[in-house]
């Protein structure tokens, strides 16, 4: 896919304004976010890269208490068409299990590895044992993880190096198969080894799903991005204007 | 042939009563049968003056009959009689006879079955024995306030009196100290158990305590040149007297007749001797 | 939200809604019992007489003064001994060796208040006895003692608590000016710390007016009003206990409410002094 | 001239800390050496066979066994009845409140938690009385009453562990479940309880333990001298802390006395185990994690 095919847009952003506790954080952000792309955002940190990700899924009212505040229009392709995600119809739930996240440091659940993969699955209410089994299965093999750790489905998954780790985050988002993958500087953690295992299996899920990814690493955001913008005084740019 | 059936009548009835005076006595030698087959909790409280006589009665009557349960709770005369009259016990103890105004209220039934007397008490190396009824009253209102006065050491006198619900207080103040004012210093000790233990660990403390909890740990003061033990209660010399009453509210329950009858069975009697009172049987 | 998170989120609050109804139910519930009192004209004798039954008299004030004296008295003898232990803890005592006692000190809060209760009537009292010749031991010296043991755990862990919120670098500009850990303390932790102290300090006077055992075991219960230490005296929460009334309607088990209402205003009061003191402003110097 | 100030400031805080170190101690040592000696069968089971005692069999007089198990059942029933209320009402606290309902939610915890027991145990008796007189002669102050009243007692501190241990959750490890789809319930249950539950667990352990020695409560609402082991959460009982006080007081002759110093040393050892374990998980939640593999 080619920067100037214009692709159908997947996340819609217009003038979007974020404030925090009174201190703005987000001012006016209008972008769009390309279908089967990898978007990076790259940026100084403080700019507020995690806090855009998190108004795509919301997560942001999770924070107790809640002083976040926002302002302005998301829409993100779903159930056939654009939708305004801040919408009182829409269910949490249902946003975040298409909208999909994985965080800076590799975060596992104390349990194992094979319950991490099928937590959300759970969550969502998959009672029958096959169909779970079959879901982590794939969702460890487009983590790039099914060889190393088939062996060991049951052993707690502190115990996985830290880019294994991270790459069960990955299954663990992908496993009820979101539209939408948000990542928050998934290889900021780990060593450059890792780091390259994350980047190709990412680059193998672009066909099945949309990623906006937080990013420092210029080389990475070369390597895998396939539109790059800049965060800059809260507002956010292409990288040929900024 | 009626002649025949008439001997046999005769036989048999003689047979009957027979056995029923073979019976008879055995069952009433052992009190603690007619606890047999009984389940259930018999709820005491009140009077502290009883608590030694109704523990050993529990555990008499318990271990022949694990399926009653007796529950004691001390608290004072007062107590007793309130509780049993607002129906929260079985039978509530009294060291006092309940007032008319109380029995009326309440509808109260009343059973003595021991005497026994109020003593003053100090500690057993103090070396006042004896008192006159006008230096007790003295030192009770808090005018005598130094042993030396009445031939002791340069030391204070430490009171020790009762609560208001106390009915061994009730008949000290009344029978001991003819209603005269008690020394609102004084230290309160919640029942003669209390007292007694109290006593014996302050050398210049001084008290009352029923005379049946009187022993070696306690010294008994002479009360006008009368020793305050049993036999001079009995004999009526010694003034400051009084019964141990266990009272019902209207008639006792089954359960609660069993333990008054054992009570006032030879059984329960030697352990009211036993304890240091007098019986009334 | 769907039907569960809905039943859910409404059975906690449920839970909340009765556990925040209870402080009120009891409230109400004295104040009710109380009621008779409370408007039959005869508050002001209640409240200031004596306590003598026999003469129809049912005055509190003698408790109420023995309470407030045994919880001053026992937080005035804890509160140097806490602060200097507490300074030791958290600032003058090499690492391990605070970690040590501040362990120990939280395990002190678990000991039962009615253990102190017990060896203080078999060691204090016949030491304060011996010691002060005259008195019975039974006096509010002998309970405060007591007391202030009892209270120390609860005013030093607090003590430590605001030493440690002490910001770090008020302390290491002192050190780089070359104050010593005395010179550090009392001249930059002590002054900052001043809100959280006054916050132990009125923790522990709740602990102390709450207590029941310790004052009833070891002050005496004497119904006068107490003229020096050496005195026998009853507290509010003794005379509760003391006076087990069962008919509902006789005036002592009335003014037994008045007792409680005046311990849970007065408790009440000291949870909103410390819960001000968290807030007032002067964390700077 | 200052120096010898500053010399006074070791002098003090060494001191105060060792005084009160050899108060406590002193009134730990003064305990066992009285009362080891009278640590044995005898003193928890009397002249009672211990295995008849055990099965109930047979009851057990002048000994501790009666109150041991009072206090027991004590301890289990107001735990029982205060937990539930008290860990909804601490994750009502910490996940579903805010604002204003926050703070006055807050207050009325604190002033229970402030609140002497003495007073919790008359609201428990008077309740009772104002039962008895107003519905059925059938209510009496009872075990069931008791446990009731300590249940109130102990609520704060559940409450309060609780809120402290969800609270103090990190933000990230609290945005994973969300992320993942959870509801907010699912969070809860899922990851933030399991989470926090070595230090509501400590809590738990401190409620016990305040439960078991807690003596001015249970005075008002049932607690007697002689009753031996409850069959019923409707009648009397007898109680360790109870026990401990009566013998102060009242006790009769040298073997009381012994039982009294025995049922102290036992109430101690059980708060001590308690409040160790307490602290002890409480020390070990700063890993990070707990264990459910």
């Amino acid at each position: 896919m080619k920067m100037n095919e214009a692709p159908a847009p997947k996340v819609e952003l217009r003038n979007v304004r974020f404030d925090y506790g009174g201190a703005p954080i987000l001012n006016g952000v209008t972008a769009v976010f390309p279908t089967h792309c990898i978007t990076a955002v790259v940026g100084p940190s403080g700019q507020g890269k995690t806090t855009l990700l998190m108004t795509l899924n919301r997560l942001w009212q999770e924070e107790r208490p809640t002083v976040g505040r926002l302002a302005g229009t998301v829409r993100i392709h779903l159930n056939g068409g654009l939708v305004d995600i801040y919408e009182d119809r829409y269910d949490l739930t249902w946003l975040r299990r298409r909208v999909a996240m994985v965080f800076q440091s590799p975060n596992p659940l104390p349990m194992s590895i094979y319950k991490n993969v099928a937590f959300p699955l759970k969550l969502a209410g998959e009672k029958r044992d096959h169909r779970m089994e079959e879901r982590v299965q794939a969702a460890l093999r487009q983590a790039f993880l099914w060889d190393e750790v088939k062996d060991r489905l049951h052993k707690d998954a502190r115990e996985l190096s830290g880019g294994q780790q991270q790459r069960l985050c990955i299954a663990r988002a992908l496993i009820l198969k979101p539209e939408v993958l948000l990542l928050d500087e998934p290889t900021s953690s780990l060593d450059l080894r890792a780091c390259e295992v994350i980047e190709a299996l990412l680059a193998h899920q672009k066909e099945s799903c949309t990623m906006v990814m937080v990013s420092h690493y210029l080389e990475q955001v070369r390597r895998i991005a396939d539109r790059v913008m800049v965060m800059e005084n809260g507002r956010l740019l292409p990288r040929d204007a900024a | 042939m009626l002649y025949k059936s008439l001997k046999t009548l005769v036989i048999l009835s003689f047979l009957i009563s027979l056995l029923f005076f073979v019976s008879m006595p055995a069952s009433l030698a052992d009190p603690l049968a007619a606890f047999e087959g009984m389940k259930g909790e018999i709820k005491i409280s009140g009077g502290t003056a009883h608590i030694p006589v109704m523990k050993a009665a529990a555990k008499a009557i318990m271990t022949a009959n694990p399926e009653v349960r007796i529950s004691i709770a001390g608290g004072g005369s007062g107590v007793g009689i309130k509780q049993v009259g607002e129906g929260l016990v079985d039978i509530g103890n009294s060291g006092r006879q309940p007032t008319e105004g109380e029995v009326s209220k309440y509808g109260l039934k009343m059973f003595k079955w021991a005497i026994d007397g109020v003593a003053v008490v100090a500690h057993p190396q103090n070396g006042v024995k004896a008192l006159t009824e006008s230096q007790l009253k003295e030192i009770f209102s808090g005018k005598i306030s130094n042993w030396q006065r009445i031939g002791g050491p340069d030391k204070a006198i430490n009171l020790y009196t009762r609560d208001a619900a106390s009915g061994t207080r009730e008949v000290f103040w009344t029978k001991a100290l003819g209603k005269g004012e008690i020394f609102d210093k004084a230290n309160v000790v919640v029942s003669n158990g209390a007292m007694k233990a109290a006593i014996s660990n302050d050398p210049y403390g001084i008290g009352y305590v029923s005379v049946g909890h009187i022993d070696d740990s306690v010294s008994a003061v002479a009360l006008d040149g009368v020793a305050p033990t049993m036999e001079r209660v009995v004999s009526g010399d010694y003034p400051v007297a009084r019964g141990l009453f266990s009272n019902t509210k209207g008639d006792p329950g089954p359960l609660a007749q069993a333990f008054l009858d054992f009570l006032f069975s030879p059984v329960g009697q030697a352990i009211v001797r036993d304890r240091g009172f007098i019986p009334v049987k | 939200m769907t039907r569960s998170e809905f039943l859910t989120k409404y059975g906690f609050m449920a839970a909340a809604i009765i556990s925040a109804a209870v402080p009120l139910a009891i409230f109400i519930f004295m104040a009710l019992l109380g009621y008779p009192i409370l408007t039959s004209g005869r508050l002001f004798g209640t409240l200031l007489g004596a306590w003598d039954p026999i003469h129809q008299s049912y005055g509190i004030l003698p408790m109420i003064i023995g309470t407030f004296i045994l919880a001053i008295l026992a937080v005035a003898a804890a509160f140097p001994v806490c602060l200097g232990c507490a300074a030791l803890v958290s600032d003058a005592a090499p690492g391990p060796v605070g970690r040590f006692l501040h362990g120990v000190v939280r395990m002190m809060t678990g000991i039962p208040t009615v253990v102190y209760g017990f060896v203080g009537i078999f060691l204090l009292v016949p030491l304060i006895r011996e010691a002060f010749g005259g008195g019975s031991g039974f006096s509010l010296l002998t309970a405060a003692l007591m007391l202030a043991l009892l209270v120390s755990p609860t005013m030093i862990l607090l003590f430590c608590d605001s030493f440690g919120r002490v910001t770090h670098t008020y302390r290491q500009a002192a050190a780089a000016l070359g104050a010593t850990t005395a010179q550090q303390f009392l001249f930059v932790v002590l002054p900052q710390a001043r809100n959280g102290i006054l916050a132990g300090v009125l923790l522990g006077l709740g602990r102390a007016l709450g207590d029941t055992l310790i004052a009833l075991m070891l002050a005496g219960n004497a119904v006068a009003f107490p003229d020096h230490v050496f005195d026998s005296a009853r507290t509010l929460t003794a005379h509760i206990a003391l006076i087990i009334a069962a008919d509902f309607d006789s005036p002592e088990f009335r003014t037994l409410f008045l007792c409680g209402l005046t311990l849970y205003v007065l408790t009440t009061l000291l949870v909103l002094g410390v819960r001000l003191t968290m807030r007032l402003p002067g964390r700077r110097p | 001239m200052m120096r010898h100030a500053f010399k006074l400031f070791h002098v003090w805080v060494w001191g105060s800390t060792l005084l009160l170190l050899a108060a406590t101690g002193t009134v730990i040592g003064f305990l066992l050496v009285r009362g080891w000696a009278g640590i044995g069968r005898e003193l928890v089971f009397g002249e009672t066979p211990v295995l008849a005692a055990l099965m109930l069999q047979r009851p057990v007089f002048d000994g501790l066994f009666p109150a041991m198990v009072g206090t027991l059942a004590l301890v289990l029933l107001s735990v029982g009845m205060a937990l539930p209320v008290g860990l909804a009402t601490g994750i009502y606290l910490a996940e579903y409140a805010t604002g204003r309902l926050y703070s006055l939610l807050s207050l009325f915890f604190d002033i229970l938690a402030g609140m002497p027991s003495i007073v919790v145990g008359l609201f428990g008796f008077s309740i009772t009385i104002f039962l008895h007189h107003r519905f059925s002669g059938k209510i009496y102050p009872c075990l069931f009453i008791s446990a009731l009243s300590l249940a109130v007692l102990v609520l704060p501190y559940l409450i309060r562990t609780t809120q402290a241990a969800l609270e103090a959750i990190p933000a990230d490890l609290r945005l994973i479940g969300p992320s993942l789809g959870a509801t907010r319930f699912q969070n809860i249950f899922h990851v933030l309880v399991p989470h926090s539950l070595k230090s509501i667990l400590s809590g738990i352990l401190l409620a016990i333990g305040r439960c078991a020695e807690d003596t001015a409560v249970i005075m008002l609402t049932g607690v007697v001298v002689s009753a031996g082991i409850p069959k019923s959460i409707w009648g009397n009982f007898e109680a360790l802390p109870f026990y401990i006080y009566y013998i102060s007081a009242q006790y009769a002759d040298a073997d009381e006395l012994t039982r009294g110093y025995g049922a102290a040393i036992i109430l101690l050892l059980l708060c001590a185990f308690l409040f160790g374990i307490a602290f002890w998980l409480q020390r070990r939640l700063s890993q990070r994690w707990f264990e459910r593999v």
